[in-house]
């Protein structure tokens, strides 16, 4: 089982910002079709924000993690900021006690879910987070198999968020933040690579 | 049959954040408002409101309000227009936005009321 | 103890708005805003809404929202902060405006939360 | 049964409006306690482009009762605009076959109920207009009496107006639209002595 530690955080959050400012247009995009269009800006302004939080030396993971929350909180601006926030927030708080990334990242799905009261199948970034961790214990976490979360929120009704408000007419889109969580995963993996 | 939407309130900034609101999730929904009376002080204006209302390119407009004395100057107005007026006693913002986001997907007027109803408040 | 309201919108104006129209009716009730992004763009600022909070001098703050998202940063904030803050899942204008009148006429908050159960929407 | 010609009518909008102008403040200070303060100086602003009204010649009495409902509509900013407006402007249309005043204000008091959709006892203007027909029917009309329509509202709980939001609180208070209808009926009973 993979652990996470300074080293590897700051690899994943890199590779992370990375593929958010050069996907930030494909994300406000797919916003576009089923909220209101800045998804993509959003992310791209809060992991901006979140590579500022690497500037402070020798923090220890959960002071890291809890410097990429406040960022995200601060920055992102819409409903991703106290959603991947709390994420972050909720693991920080854990990493004093383990480092064990599956673990982590459960914690993660935890949080996501309580802030956004979203079950399995409402079309929102908890259709990707809530299986990672399974992914992670197992093994078996892979671009592949990340994008195929991603994709599965397409037949979705929205039950959450903005895009709820359009009811039957928000089946046949991916969820904007369905995607960027498959980039936050996809970035976690390279980064282990 | 285009859906136009028209807010009115007695407000000016009232009515044209709610605007902002909207245009973001429905940029192609023909939206124009009315809020506060004529020297922009809290009430509402007929003039003002008949005006969104000539002014607004929707065939069929919903016409969204924020309290009672907007409501009645709006059906006084709306009585005396040639246009099609639909007034809903719904939550002034939620339905506003809820109606702007699902005309912006293409949803027709009677599917929209449907999904209004819960926000009948008043 | 007095009640005081915290407006939390997407859009700075939209705030704005609503308090113009409050203060009329409540001009002894505290009351302060957050509204947009930090650059008054169209979102929520977790700084706002904490400023909005800590600036209100009322004793207990009953908070009124527009849209999913901020209720969403409002509850992280609430979380930290050690004021007691109620937050409500109802018609944005019209609760907040009923509140204000409301808590105007000295009515405590127990009172006005059942006054304000028909206006529950979200 | 005394009946409404332009002499009469000018006579009446002048005392009333005179009488607004003076009360201004009193009523504005009424619509404080229960409202949002600003009944006596929405009234005067629309009884100043009323008077104006007059200044159009040879208008018949419909041609001014129209004339009078425009202004009210155009410049009253509350509620009161719609109603009173809506009182003369169904006036105006019946001014065409009957000048009978009782009939009249009957017409003008349907006018208002189906404007606002109020009951008597809801604590409004309505509970003024309603009862004025039968009392100018049956020569009962008095300055004492109207003040007393108006006081009955005192202990009323609206039920419409921004009034209703204050439910039981609303009690004990009079009705600024109902106080500005009475001195609407002590102006025509001057105007006709
Ligand atoms: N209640 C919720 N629970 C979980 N995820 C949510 C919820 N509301 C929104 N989301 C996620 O947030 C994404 C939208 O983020 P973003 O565009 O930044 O926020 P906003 O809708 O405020 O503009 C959605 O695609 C969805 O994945
Ligand atoms: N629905 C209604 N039906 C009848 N009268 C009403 C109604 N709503 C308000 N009123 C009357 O209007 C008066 C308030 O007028 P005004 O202060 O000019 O309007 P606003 O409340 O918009 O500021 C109230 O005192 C009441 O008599
Ligand atoms: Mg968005
Ligand atoms: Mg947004
Ligand atoms: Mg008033
Ligand atoms: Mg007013």
């Amino acid at each position: 089982i993979s652990m996470l530690d300074e080293t590897l955080l700051f690899k994943w959050m890199t590779e992370f910002d990375h593929q958010i400012q050069t996907d930030k247009a494909y994300l406000s995009g797919l916003d576009a079709e089923i909220g209101d269009g800045d998804h993509g800006d959003n992310m791209a302004r809060g992991m901006s924000a979140v590579m500022h939080t690497f500037k402070t030396p020798n923090q220890s993971v959960a002071e890291q993690l809890k410097a990429i929350a406040f960022a995200l909180i601060s920055k992102v601006g819409g409903a991703a900021g106290p959603l991947y926030g709390s994420a972050f927030l909720r693991m920080s708080k854990a990493a004093v006690d383990t480092q064990q990334l599956d673990q982590l990242i459960q914690i993660g799905a935890d949080a996501i879910a309580d802030r956004g009261g979203a079950n399995f199948g409402d079309k929102t970034m908890l259709d990707v987070w809530a299986y990672v961790p399974a992914m992670l214990e197992h093994h078996t976490l892979s671009s592949a198999g990340l994008a195929q979360l991603a994709a599965h929120t397409k037949p979705m009704q929205a039950k959450k968020g903005r895009a709820s408000y359009l009811g039957e007419r928000s089946v046949g889109h991916l969820d904007p933040g369905a995607v960027s969580s498959q980039e936050l995963f996809q970035a976690l993996l390279k980064a282990q690579s | 049959m285009t859906i136009g939407i028209v807010l009115v309130s007695h407000v000016t900034e009232l009515a044209q954040g709610i605007a902002k609101l909207i245009q973001q999730v429905a940029p192609d929904v023909p939206l124009t408002v009315a809020g506060g009376t004529a020297d922009n002080g809290v009430g509402t204006d007929a003039a003002k409101i008949t005006q969104a209302i000539d002014a607004n390119p929707g065939d069929e407009l919903m016409v969204f309000y924020d309290l009672g004395s907007a409501k009645m100057t709006l059906d006084l107005v709306a009585e005396m227009s040639p246009w099609v007026i639909q007034r809903y006693d719904t939550a002034f913002v939620e339905s506003a936005y809820s109606a702007a986001a699902l005309a912006q997907a293409g949803v027709g007027r009677s599917e929209i009321e449907t999904q209004l109803k819960p926000l009948i408040i008043k």
